[in-house]
């Protein structure tokens, strides 16, 4: 495949998940351009997160004649217009993160709700008398909230042990999230015994717990490195237990792979699944250690890790 | 009697209206045990909103076209700057105010720049100048979060005497804007400006110059918010100004404030911004979801509009 | 009773009544115009005479009287879409076009009936045809936007479509100071058309603070005072004394010309070179003169009078000792500073001298305010009131307050005259010279011969450039009227 | 040059802005210079025009519409469910949507209210009812559209015909009707137009509506183009009228617009986007460089105003 040329089409960069995602994607395509396995893998990112102006990109990525474009994309039906125009002109599709759902684009899917309910599970071990939850959702009108967010009450309808007393929008921003909570936190009951997340927003929701004086309940983390560190201050102060689930920014790199695969003419299917990154009490130093500060707890993937995923999704 | 009428012709008096009517059903809710939680929480969080919104208000009262977008921009470039001059070290707090106040300044100086010397309108010349500065603080730092040095963390989210210290920030600043607007000189030019810019300049007021210094005051208060809120909730983050775009500019209309320009008030925007944030967290507290929220949101603005509109004299 | 068809008035108000919160603008107004007959309404500032045609117009809604129209009784539904249908057309003192529209799309507005397939062709010829009828030579290109007409020029424009016809017969055309932004050709002009549709059967309302213009068109003069008419006849039986002493003012006797100063030695306060390829005369001020700018309207005075207010410089730092101060004619797009009171209106230019610290001091002035207000008497109770509740006349007044009050030696006036009563001028006259003779420049633009007459020197403007510098006594109507057609008079 | 009046010259500017970038592009990128090619650069453009169109027309009677992109997204969540399920009551919604437009006309009007803070809150209405539409993105267009949208006319592509149709028509109803003058005629004197005994609560009424009619056939053509839906499809649509309508050469008092120019000037934006993603700018800068080409673009009409100003002055 050392002829051809990936582009990386990618709809927001405006957080430290993204920016971690650009940084693996440039840590691992830059190499693999170097050496002449691919012959370019350009990144483009759209000013706003907006579905349309990433079409509009999509559409340029065309006609300059990539030949594979992997897709971190703002909405996974508003772009199928365009993806299929890709497909068309003969272009691979690959979708990660915010996957596609033109049939035609290869899909590296995290099963979302499966996420969500595995917060609960984690939940019902740590809490077995169960308790009254707090939900902090994303942004809304967001397909991965909607999907975190079934999973979640999902696991709750199967746990009558517990239930969710408020729900606010935290916009996956650690700022908004803490105004959120901050907002709603008052009005709850004292009695709050855990905070289900989607991932940035742990560690506005302690601040928040924090400012009205309240006891932290169990707050469910993402892997920014402020959650983690955070998590590993109140572990050595008071032995404060929880978990964390996310998706590794790194997985653009198995995108990049991915596509690279197929260009090579290997037979890929066209969903694979990556498991989620799950940081448990046990785990924690060691990711902690692993992650720059102030940045993102991360897996980057190489060529053996992504022909194994394919593998084993055959 | 005479003190309600009197008070009923105030532009701002429905602002306070609507936020206290908001904050009643919220805390009624909870039987009343809320009151004190919710209240602090929304003092600390309308100070942002106020923080930018009076300097969004000098630049509105201007006259029509007149807004500043890159107030969200200039809040992130602050903060990331800031934060990483001061290096979570507590002997360089100087520094990284002084860097704040520098940011801002230099903003504003490009943003009336490209209004003056290129002729741009003021809301696309903002606009552009946002998209650049965005640009300049993903560069400078990828989203990476540092800790704001422990002083500043603990003074931003402190209260003195029951009261939030941002809220105290917030209070000193708008009542030098109050000031600056009913008792000084600056406060003429920048209404005479806004009524008709030709009829101040015949009348002999430095036109030029107040604009410049309101577009730099403008950008400097946004970038001060900036530094308080990333110190406030623990480190900046690159979309850490995204809802202030939208909320800056309601709050100064919902104040009271003359889009038209030419007649600005300060008390308003403490009402509107406590209102904005009240409204948000009644709506979270009574469990509506973020479709309805978003719907009662608007249907309560534009009610509040209505009831503080005068009808059309012909 | 038996009428002849020309005694019933195309309209009659009696006992109308209006008042605006306090001000009781009109107070028990009877008043009637029959067809064929020019009736000119005369009146200080704030008279009641734009009320009194917003009523006639059906703009305003008076609080009490009868309206007739034709006869016929026509109080309580009157409107304006009622008075038009009844061909009552108005054309009001601050123009009333469209700047962004063409001439043509502006017709357009004021005849709805101009609608459909072919209509921009259609109004196109109405007002092309008209304009050449009352305004033979006038040169407008209807097609092009009014906002690059001059003053003038669009006062044309609007003259000239409240007289053309489509559907409904013209019966009754108001004219509230049309000609004050004409100069003295153009005025005549329309005079003389107002005679031919008098004439031809229709009526005029004509409303203006030039009295010779007034008896010599008008039929009957009616005068209104403090919102009541106070006297009512035939023009030929008064005389400008007359008028004046029923309105309620003295006429002042006038100066006569003085001889020319004697500038020599004195160092010029102000001066601007000529910079065009044509020849041209460069303007310098000494201290103490008044000086006139004179020549046909729109060409080039205002622009010389902002260039030089301008060229102080004051746009980013504000000037202390600042050496001009202006005053506007165009008070809606120059002058006011709406949103405000009076008094703030009156101390915005005076502003940095009352200020400390950044702080302005409130006591001083006020005291500033109301010494003006006394000097000048504008009209009001309180100078907290908006100054929009002044009438235009008491407006402009404010306009002068603000330039006198400063310390800057030189004064800058563009025609700032328009609108303002008979009574007042003379009062403001005698400030000028007063001001003058301790040592005051005064640059002042007017379209009205009586106020160019009074200055020490006068430069005519031809074509956005001197084209003239007349001194003393040589300043008069003929040299002035000469230099301003010199060419076109050859 | 007396061809050569203020509103050619104001068209003139956008024209050229126009064709430089699209030499600028078809040299970048050669494969652009053909049928499929120009479609795919200016496709997504349309929903744009009809969008820039709608706004202008709210501009030619002096006020914004700050509720743009929230409603476009509405509508296209409306297209993508009703519409598609039940045309009946989609179309109603629709038809229901425009009256809503010229109801906000009428209360804007009579109330005297100022349109950018209803607009805003209108903002949040829409907004909150295409969430609770569609929660979660979806939505299938409907068939026709989606056939109008990929249609493929002979020798010149449907974006270039749709663009020139929108144009005409809008350059028709809004310069050369009957109906067109009164409104622009609302916006240049409203008064002198209320006394030449038009009722401008009618004509701004009906403007409101036209506008909605033109935001609906935006909304309608988005889905068309991508296929489904998502409740903050277009919300970037509220700047990007905006800034078509400026840079088309329009104003935002005075009713002087031009809907020929407003309509190249959104084709300008698109292409602008386009021309940066040839240029291959690091990721870092190029959310800036779409900031830096509006303001190089926006700085071209600074020659021409002078030109126009010193026409003014002859
Ligand atoms: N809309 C209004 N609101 C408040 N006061 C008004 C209004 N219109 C007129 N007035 C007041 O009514 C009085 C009569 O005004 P009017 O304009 O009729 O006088 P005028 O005779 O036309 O004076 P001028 O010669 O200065 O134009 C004035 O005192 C004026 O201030
Ligand atoms: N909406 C308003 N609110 C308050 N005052 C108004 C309003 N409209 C008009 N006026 C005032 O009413 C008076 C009459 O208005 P108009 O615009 O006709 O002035 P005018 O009589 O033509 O002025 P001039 O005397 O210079 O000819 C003026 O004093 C004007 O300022
Ligand atoms: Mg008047
Ligand atoms: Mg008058």
């Amino acid at each position: 495949t050392s002829g051809k040329r990936i582009a990386l089409s990618n709809n927001y960069a405006g957080n430290s998940w993204r920016q971690a995602m650009l940084e693996s994607w440039a840590k691992v395509t830059g190499p693999a351009a170097e050496q002449g396995i691919v012959a370019a893998a350009d990144a483009f990112t759209t000013a706003e997160n907006q579905a349309t102006e990433q079409a509009a990109q999509i559409q340029n990525l065309i006609l300059q004649g990539y030949d594979a474009i992997v897709l971190n994309a703002a909405s996974p039906t508003a772009l199928n217009g365009a993806v299929k125009e890709a497909c068309d002109a003969g272009i691979v599709v690959v979708s990660f993160d915010g996957i596609v759902t033109e049939p035609c684009a290869y899909r590296i899917a995290v099963d979302f709700a499966a996420m969500g309910k595995a917060e609960v599970d984690y939940l019902k071990e740590a809490l077995p008398e169960g308790g009254k939850l707090l939900e902090i959702r994303g942004l809304a009108g967001v397909f991965v909230d909607d999907e975190i967010s079934k999973g979640i009450h999902e696991g709750v309808a199967e746990n009558p042990q517990f239930e969710i007393v408020g729900s606010v929008h935290g916009d996956w921003a650690q700022d908004v999230a803490q105004k959120a909570v901050a907002g709603i936190l008052p009005s709850l009951p004292s009695d709050i015994v855990g905070v289900v997340t989607q991932g940035g927003d742990g560690y506005g929701a302690a601040q928040a717990f924090a400012a009205a004086g309240r006891p932290t309940p169990l707050i469910i983390m993402g892997n920014r490195q402020d959650e983690l560190a955070w998590w590993k201050e109140q572990k050595d102060a008071s032995g404060y237990k929880t978990m964390s689930v996310s998706i590794a920014p790194g997985v653009s790199t198995l995108a990049f792979w991915v596509a690279q695969q197929i260009l090579d003419g290997q037979k890929v299917p066209q969903d694979l699944v990556v498991p989620f990154l799950r940081i448990d009490q046990d785990n924690l130093e060691a990711s902690l250690e692993s992650t720059p500060a102030g940045g993102v707890a991360n897996v980057e993937y190489s060529l053996e890790d992504a022909k194994k995923v394919i593998a084993e999704a055959m | 009697m005479n003190l309600v009428v009197r008070l009923l012709a105030k532009p701002w008096i429905w602002a306070f209206v609507a936020a206290f009517g908001v904050w009643l059903a919220t805390i009624l809710f909870t039987g009343g045990a809320s009151t004190l939680g919710l209240s602090q929480a929304a003092l600390t969080f309308a100070a942002f909103s106020i923080i930018v919104g009076l300097g969004q208000m000098f630049v509105i009262t201007l006259g029509p076209g007149n807004v500043d977008l890159s107030i969200p921009a200039t809040m992130t470039l602050a903060g990331t700057v800031a934060l990483k001059v001061m290096d979570t070290n507590n002997d360089l707090i100087v520094a990284g105010i002084a860097a704040t106040l520098a940011i801002g300044i230099a903003i504003g100086i490009a943003n009336y720049g490209l209004i003056k010397l290129l002729r741009i309108p003021p809301i696309i010349a903002t606009l552009s100048s946002s998209f650049i500065v965005q640009s300049t603080a993903i560069w400078y730092n990828r989203g990476i979060r540092i800790k704001p040095p422990a002083y500043l963390a603990e003074f931003s989210t402190a209260s003195t005497l029951g009261i939030p210290n941002v809220a105290i920030v917030a209070l000193v600043i708008s009542i030098v804007a109050w000031v600056l607007l009913e008792k000084g000189i600056y406060g003429r030019w920048v209404s005479a400006i806004g009524q008709n810019m030709r009829a101040a300049r015949l009348a002999g007021v430095p036109v030029d110059g107040v604009r410049f210094a309101t577009y730099v005051f403008c950008a400097v208060l946004a970038a001060l918010c900036g530094f308080l809120l990333s110190c406030f909730s623990g480190g900046a983050a690159l979309n850490m100004g995204a809802e202030y775009l939208l909320t800056s500019i309601a709050v100064v209309i919902i104040g009271g404030t003359a889009v038209a320009g030419g007649f600005a008030n300060v008390p308003g925007i403490w009402g509107a911004s406590l209102f904005l944030f009240l409204v948000v967290s009644m709506l979270n507290t009574y469990g509506a979801s973020a479709g309805v929220r978003l719907l009662l949101t608007g249907l309560i603005i534009i009610a509040v509009i209505i009831a503080a509109s005068r009808k059309q004299t012909v | 009773m038996n009428q002849r068809p020309q005694d019933v008035p195309v309209i009659a108000v009696d006992g109308a009544s209006k008042s605006f919160g306090a001000v009781r603008a009109l107070d028990g107004v009877g008043f009637a115009v029959r067809p064929g007959e020019c009736v000119g309404l005369v009146g200080h500032n704030g008279a009641g005479k734009s009320t009194l045609v917003g009523i006639i117009n059906g703009g305003l809604k008076p609080d009490a009287g009868a309206i007739s129209l034709d006869g016929l009784d026509a109080t309580g539904h009157y409107s304006i879409g009622e008075a038009r249908s009844h061909g009552v057309r108005c054309v009001f003192q601050e123009l009333s076009l469209c700047p962004n529209l063409t001439v043509t799309e502006n017709t357009r507005i004021t005849h709805a009936s101009l609608k459909g397939f072919g209509w921009r062709r259609r109004a196109e010829a109405l007002i092309r045809a008209k304009l050449d009828e009352i305004f033979p030579g006038h040169g407008i290109d209807c097609r092009t936007a009014i906002s690059t007409l001059t003053i003038a020029e669009r006062q044309m424009v609007e003259i000239a479509t409240a007289f053309s016809e489509t559907d409904s017969k013209v019966k009754l055309v108001i004219l509230d100071e049309p000609t004050s932004s004409l100069d003295a050709s153009l005025a005549g002009q329309l005079l003389a058309y107002v005679r031919r549709f008098v004439s031809g059967g229709g009526a005029v309302v004509l409303i203006s603070h030039i009295l010779g213009e007034i008896l010599s068109t008008a039929d009957r003069v009616v005068v209104m005072k403090d919102g009541k008419v106070v006297g009512e006849r035939a023009a030929k039986e008064f005389s400008i004394e007359g008028l004046v002493a029923a309105m309620g003012s003295v006429v002042r006797a006038r100066d006569a010309n003085r001889p020319a100063r004697d500038v020599s030695g004195l160092a010029p306060v102000l001066e601007q070179r000529a910079h065009t390829r044509a020849e041209a005369i460069d303007f310098v001020a000494y201290p103490g003169e008044i000086i006139g700018l004179a020549g046909l309207g729109g060409h080039g005075q205002t622009r010389t009078l902002v260039s030089l207010f301008m060229g102080q410089g004051g746009d980013w730092i504000p000037r202390h000792d600042s050496k001009v101060a202006f005053v506007a004619g165009d008070r809606h797009v120059d002058g006011n500073l709406p949103l405000w009171s009076i008094l703030k209106n009156m101390t915005i230019t005076l502003l940095p001298d009352l200020t400390r610290a950044g702080l302005v001091d409130d006591r001083q002035e006020g005291a500033i305010g109301k010494s003006w207000r006394d000097r000048i008497e504008i009209r009001t109770e309180n100078l907290g009131n908006p100054i929009l509740s002044l009438s235009g006349g008491n407006q402009q007044k404010v306009l002068f307050a603000r330039a006198l009050a400063t310390r800057a030696p030189v004064v800058l006036m563009d025609d700032p005259m328009r609108g303002v009563d008979i009574g007042t001028k003379q009062e403001v006259y005698h400030m000028l010279r007063v001001e003058a003779d301790k040592g005051r420049t005064f640059v002042w633009y007017s379209t009205e011969m009586d106020e160019v007459c009074q200055c020490d020197r006068v430069y005519v403007f031809r074509e956005g450039r001197i084209v003239a510098e007349l001194r003393g006594q040589e300043v008069t109507e003929e040299r002035v009227l000469a230099a301003s057609f010199a060419e076109k008079a050859a | 040059m007396k061809w050569l009046t203020a509103e050619r010259l104001r068209l003139l500017v956008p024209a050229l802005s126009l064709v430089v970038l699209l030499a600028a592009v078809f040299y970048l990128q050669p494969r652009t210079m053909s049928y499929t090619g120009l479609n795919l650069l200016f496709n997504l453009a349309v929903p744009i025009a009809l969008a820039t169109i709608a706004q202008m027309l709210i501009m030619t009677v002096n006020d914004l519409d700050l509720s743009m992109g929230t409603f476009v997204s509405f509508v296209a969540c409306v297209t993508a469910t009703f519409l598609q399920t039940d045309p009946l009551t989609g179309a109603l919604i629709l038809v229901g949507c425009i009256a809503v437009y010229a109801g906000l006309g009428v209360i804007i009007h009579l109330r005297n209210l100022p349109s950018i803070v209803v607009t805003l809150g209108m903002s949040f209405v829409w907004s909150g009812l295409a969430v609770l539409l569609l929660p979660a993105p979806g939505g299938v267009a409907p068939d026709w559209i989606r056939w109008l949208m990929t249609s493929k006319p002979p020798l010149v592509p449907m974006a270039i015909v749709a663009s020139v149709l929108i144009a005409v028509i809008a350059h028709f109803l809004v310069m050369r009707s009957a109906f067109g003058v009164v409104i622009r005629g609302v916006g240049g004197n409203e008064r002198s137009v209320a006394r030449a005994g038009w009722s401008v609560v009618r004509a701004r009424a009906a403007t409101y509506a036209l506008a909605g009619f033109f935001a609906v056939l935006s909304g309608i053509c988005l889905v068309g183009l991508t296929t489904s839906a998502d409740a903050n499809i277009a919300l970037r649509y509220t700047l990007l009228s905006i800034a078509g309508v400026i840079l088309g050469g329009g104003e935002f008092v005075g009713g002087r617009v031009s809907p020929i120019g407003a309509v190249i000037g959104a084709l300008t934006l698109t292409l602008a986007a386009s021309f940066l993603s040839f240029l291959k700018i690091p990721p870092d800068w190029q959310i800036g460089a779409q900031g830096a080409i509006l303001i190089i673009v926006l700085a071209l009409r600074l020659i021409l105003n002078r030109r126009e100003s010193v026409e003014k002055a002859k």
